[in-house]
């Protein structure tokens, strides 16, 4: 599904990734973990192609991407939830999940949307109220949602249980963990691995920049 | 630690420009003068711009060195080269230092559109003067030079060995200025204020001084200009004005006290003949020229010299 | 904890921080004494930046109050507390991008040479010290290039360089090896602490490195959810379950502490 | 009490104008952040193109209400032969320098227009009131008005119905909010920021090139018109807050009735009474009656 080969990415002149290496087999979970500033955000970013890599490749369903806008990886079926949610405050939520469907020109983002309340069933609850009158563990669910409307094929999850409560994160591993049975494949970031690990199908870690695979 | 050159080269350019006065045509040494009033205000916006900020609205100054000093003329009868351009200088300053209390809490556009106002506004005060002689403005004549009586045939070059001099000084003035530990602040101004902050130092009167000295150098531009050119008009603090100051100074580049020099030589050689040959076309020669420079040299006219670094 | 008065270098008395509905720091009380090395420790958002945004004056708490030698700072800016000796580096180096490493370090020499009460120095001398510094810390290879250009490990050196150029009774450090490849981090450790050990400066450190907590510091501070939940020596404060469960999480990996965990 | 009257209405016909003129450029600020000074020029265009395209209807003998179709088709055609040339041919260039090299690039494109303007069409004033009187007049109490000013209230009404419709009802305006909000992450929902830039580019050039043709009729068209257009349309855009379609509309209200006031009760101070204005609101809100809050750095 996606194959990223030997990846260096660096911000200005600064080096943050080294010769990264990974990949998330079709229907995988993959974790990647490491602390603060190991560099996940920066792998994930340059993987959606908003950072330029320096050197090596980048393959969904075997396309190279390197040379492809971010908003075309996008609609191959990427989903992107990255750190901080990045709703936009003064729409609503249901607008903010459908913004994807409306860029791309989704054919029926009605029985799509339908879908994922099936399976985020709070985000329906508040689909009406705006992004901003959310606290932040309501944002994650809806960044999920947002994120699984372009997502047809792969989701990359950045810190998806950072900064929420843990009765919310007990939730929202739950709803990843049911994203198995829509045959998705997705690579979580998490500091740690205390949410993500009965999920995982395979574990990265990365550290100080570079990234090794760890048996589970 | 790299050899200073541009001192080395202030002094050869002033003997140059002094004895090349009497010699050049007179259009050549008018063009050279008003380059040479022009630079300096631009000299005024290097300053401020190594900390970071343009302003929109330096003509406001630039007017009001000119209308000091055409004042002294006109109805004072003090038509004295040094004095005009002292008076110039300093009136701008003095109300640079008023308005920088306020000014030095912008940023960005924000400063660039709240100095356009206020230029605007002195602007739309001169043209409703009909004491000062509203849109049309004045004529301003010199008569002395520190209180000799100048004859007729000496004033231009009296006026032009003026500001030929002044100029020099003022560029050896700001070339030290900036290699000064105040002059590396402005610089550090620009790159991180949060940091210069947390060294225990106030951003604002950092940046209150460095809009005080561009005003006076503006002031200074508009007194010599005046005396130069002999006429005086509003459109001097209207925002086009003041659009070509910060088009000079994009066009020159910030590597050097030079750079403005060059860069107003270069703009009024570029408009002057322009305007000669082709007078409906001379705005679009000179957009072109910038979209030329922005494009293909971002560090202005004189990153072309000075290839290597940007130090001062 | 003990709510002693006069006695404490750096204070934090009741000290509240609420933004909009989030609470940043709550009832945080703490002492600090003289010549201390105190590690902060604590995941993303604890409050450990906001503590240090707190007392260096750049955020003011919604309530409580922050004391310097007895003094209170609650309401003074960043500028004021930089004066008073209380210095930082920047979790993300702040420096000056478009000047070499040796002119950024110039200005807090220049600044610092112009304290009233400080010697003057001329040119020549205010160069040398400069290039003292950058000896000091191994940055006089690169001292001629931009620092913008320079990589992350010397940018962060930099940073926590031009902190210290100001010779602070207090100095507060956020997160001084993050960014910085594994190498290097006991590398630019061993720096900032030799270089301040004659001085014995007093030092709060921010750090998610566990190894880093341990080697380094003589107290630590654990931050969760805003509140500090454990005071104390570094293996006390390791080893508490709270803390482990909290700060460190079970299930860490590529941590010193991580041992076998991946069971 | 007459002059009362007369100084509000007044205000409201000169606040429409302003509006018009500064909606467009607050829309580009507000998507593409750049203050573009060629939105006077593109307003010169505007009316150098309406009163040609008028003029030949009418010179030619079709029917003289058609007049008022020629003034929007030449708006609509200046949007569409200006945008691709400087937001594709130019500006796409540029993205990401600084702010004030935006200003200064958009400055040229307005010096390069001035020029362009006088070999297009001449030195010579161009005059085609025809609209103008077409419609015949309206009074207020013994106040009279041509009903054709009532044209600048209903666009500006129109255009900013229009855009609030837009952008909260539909769902190409709300993928604008989302692209004003935080392009980067727009583009990661699929979002194609450089179609919306071009598009908003284009909807501004229009707007601009509107507010030129339909005052075309009621002035004489010649070189230098857009000159002054840009400053009131910074000083509107920047009082309600760059990038705010409600500070536009506050701002275009409070300069219109300022400078009507003047106009009225203090002639002498008309010319300047817009950037006093301007200064007393920037002293008092530094950014502006909208300003957008800015995040943290550290």
């Amino acid at each position: 599904m996606l194959k990223v080969e030997l990846l260096d990415v660096a911000i200005g002149r600064v080096g943050i990734l080294r010769g990264i290496s990974l990949e998330v087999g079709t229907g995988r979970f993959t974790g990647l973990v490491g602390r603060n500033g190991a560099g996940k955000t920066t792998l994930l970013r340059a993987i959606m192609g908003i950072l330029r890599a320096q050197k090596g490749q980048v393959h969904f369903d075997d396309k190279p991407l390197e040379s492809m806008p971010v908003h075309a990886r996008a609609r191959l079926g990427i989903g992107y939830m990255p750190e901080d949610r990045r709703l936009v405050p003064n729409l609503s939520v249901q607008d903010n999940v459908l913004i994807p469907a409306w860029a791309s020109g989704l054919q029926d983002p009605k029985r799509r949307l339908e879908k994922i309340y099936a399976m985020i069933p709070e985000v329906e609850q508040f689909s009406g109220r705006k992004a901003m009158q959310l606290s932040g563990g309501q944002q994650k669910l809806v960044a999920l949602a947002r994120a699984l409307m372009s997502g047809t094929q792969l989701l990359l999850l950045d810190e998806p249980f950072e900064g929420v409560a843990p009765v919310l994160a007990r939730r929202l591993a739950e709803v990843i963990g049911g994203l198995k049975q829509e045959g998705l494949s997705v690579l979580i970031t998490e500091s740690d691995l205390s949410h993500s690990e009965e999920v995982l199908d395979s574990l990265y870690v990365i550290d100080r920049g570079e990234v090794s695979p760890r048996p589970l | 630690m790299k050899r200073d050159t541009t001192l080395l080269i202030y002094l050869p350019l002033l003997v140059l420009l002094l004895a090349a006065g009497p010699l050049l045509p007179k259009w050549a040494g008018f063009l050279v003068n008003v380059s040479l009033c022009f630079g300096t205000v631009v000299l005024g916006m290097l300053i401020l711009m190594r900390t970071g900020l343009v302003s929109f609205g330096q003509g406001l100054y630039y007017c009001l060195g000119a209308y000091a000093a055409g004042t002294l003329d006109h109805f004072f009868k003090l038509s004295d080269v040094p004095l005009m351009i002292l008076c110039g200088t300093l009136l701008s300053g003095l109300v640079a230092f008023g308005l920088g209390f306020l000014l030095a809490r912008y940023r960005d556009i924000f400063f660039a559109m709240l100095s356009m106002a206020f230029s605007m506004i002195l602007n739309g005060l001169l043209v409703k003067t009909s004491e000062l002689g509203s849109t049309d403005g004045f004529n301003v004549s010199v008569h002395s030079f520190a209180g000799i009586a100048l004859a007729e045939q000496s004033v231009r070059y009296v006026t032009y060995s003026t500001t030929v001099t002044l100029t020099v000084l003022v560029g050896v003035g700001v070339h030290l200025y900036l290699r000064s530990h105040l002059g590396r602040m402005a610089e550090a101004v620009r790159d991180n204020e949060l940091r210069l902050e947390y060294m225990g130092t106030s951003v604002k009167r950092l940046i209150h001084i460095n809009y005080v000295l561009a005003a006076a150098l503006a002031g200074m531009g508009g007194a010599m200009m005046a005396v130069t050119v002999g006429h005086i008009d509003p459109e001097m603090a209207y925002w086009t004005t003041s659009g070509e100051f910060v088009f000079i100074a994009i066009l020159s580049g910030t590597g050097s006290t030079l750079a403005p020099f060059l860069g107003s030589t270069v703009f009024e050689t570029v408009r002057s003949f322009a305007y000669e040959y082709s007078p409906n076309t001379w705005q679009m020669t000179l957009g072109i020229t910038m979209l030329l420079v922005i494009l293909f040299l971002p560090g202005g006219l004189w990153s072309m010299f000075n290839r290597q670094s940007g130090t001062a | 904890m003990a709510q002693q008065t006069g006695e404490f270098f750096l204070e934090a008395r009741g000290v509240n921080k609420k933004f909009g509905a989030v609470t940043a720091a709550s009832d945080i009380n703490v002492g600090i004494t003289q010549h201390s090395v105190v590690g902060l420790i604590g995941s993303n958002g604890a409050g450990k930046t906001t503590f240090i945004n707190m007392v260096t004056g750049y955020l003011k708490p919604s309530s409580g109050s922050i004391l310097f030698q007895g003094r209170d700072i609650t309401s003074l800016i960043p500028r004021q507390v930089t004066n008073l000796g209380i210095c930082r580096s920047f979790q993300i180096p702040q420096l000056f991008g478009t000047m070499t490493a040796r002119q950024n370090l110039r200005i807090p020499v220049g600044i610092g040479a112009r304290h009233p009460g400080a010697q003057r120095m001329t040119d020549a001398q205010e160069m040398a010290t400069v290039a003292a510094v950058l000896e000091r810390f191994g940055l006089t290879g690169c001292a001629d290039q931009v620092s913008a250009q320079l990589p992350e490990g010397t940018r962060k050196l930099l940073d926590i360089a031009m902190a210290m150029a100001g010779n602070p009774e207090i100095l507060l450090l956020d997160e001084p090896t993050s960014g910085v490849s594994a190498e290097e981090k006991f590398l630019i450790m061993d720096m900032v602490m030799g270089a301040l050990a004659a001085s014995r400066t007093t030092v709060l450190f921010v750090e998610h490195d566990m190894e880093i907590v341990e080697r380094y510091a003589s107290r630590v501070l654990a931050f969760y959810d805003g509140r500090i939940i454990a005071d104390g020596n570094p293996q006390t404060v390791l080893t508490d379950p709270e803390v482990r469960r909290y700060v460190i999480g079970e299930h860490v990996l590529g941590q010193g502490h991580a041992g076998g965990s991946h069971a | 009490m007459n002059q009362l009257l007369a100084v509000i209405i007044d205000g409201i016909l000169y606040s429409s104008w302003l509006f018009v003129i500064g909606v467009g450029l607050t829309l580009i600020y507000g998507v593409m952040r750049i203050l573009n000074v060629a939105h006077g020029s593109l307003y010169a265009l505007g009316a150098y193109a309406g009163s040609s395209l008028a003029g030949y209807w009418i010179s030619h003998g079709y029917p003289p209400l058609g007049s008022y179709a020629a003034l929007l088709v030449a708006a609509i055609l200046v949007g569409l032969v200006a945008s691709p040339i400087i937001e594709r041919g130019l500006l796409r260039l540029v993205y990401g320098k600084d702010e004030v090299v935006l200003v200064l690039v958009t400055y040229s494109v307005f010096l390069i227009l001035e020029d362009l303007i006088k070999l297009m069409w001449g030195v010579d004033p161009i005059f085609v009131p025809e609209p103008y009187g077409l419609l015949g007049s309206f009074s207020v109490g013994d106040l009279s008005y041509p009903i054709y000013s009532l044209a600048l209230v209903l666009v500006s009404v129109l255009a900013g119905i229009g855009l609030t419709y837009i952008l909260n009802y539909t769902r190409q305006g709300k993928i604008l909010v989302a692209v004003i909000h935080d392009r980067e992450t727009a583009a990661t929902l699929g979002v194609n920021v450089r179609l919306v830039y071009f598009l908003t580019f284009t909807a501004g050039a229009m707007l601009a090139a509107l507010g030129g043709s339909l005052t075309a009729p009621t002035i004489s068209v010649q070189p230098g018109i857009g000159v002054e257009v840009i400053v009131l349309a910074f000083a509107v855009v920047v009082i309600g807050g760059l990038g705010s379609l409600g500070g536009a509309a506050l701002g275009a209200l409070i300069v219109g009735m300022v400078r009507s006031a003047a106009v009225h009760y203090v002639p002498q101070v008309e010319l300047f009474s817009i950037y006093v204005v301007m200064a007393l609101v920037l002293i008092i809100r530094p950014k502006g009656l909208f300003a957008v809050p800015e995040a943290r750095r550290i």
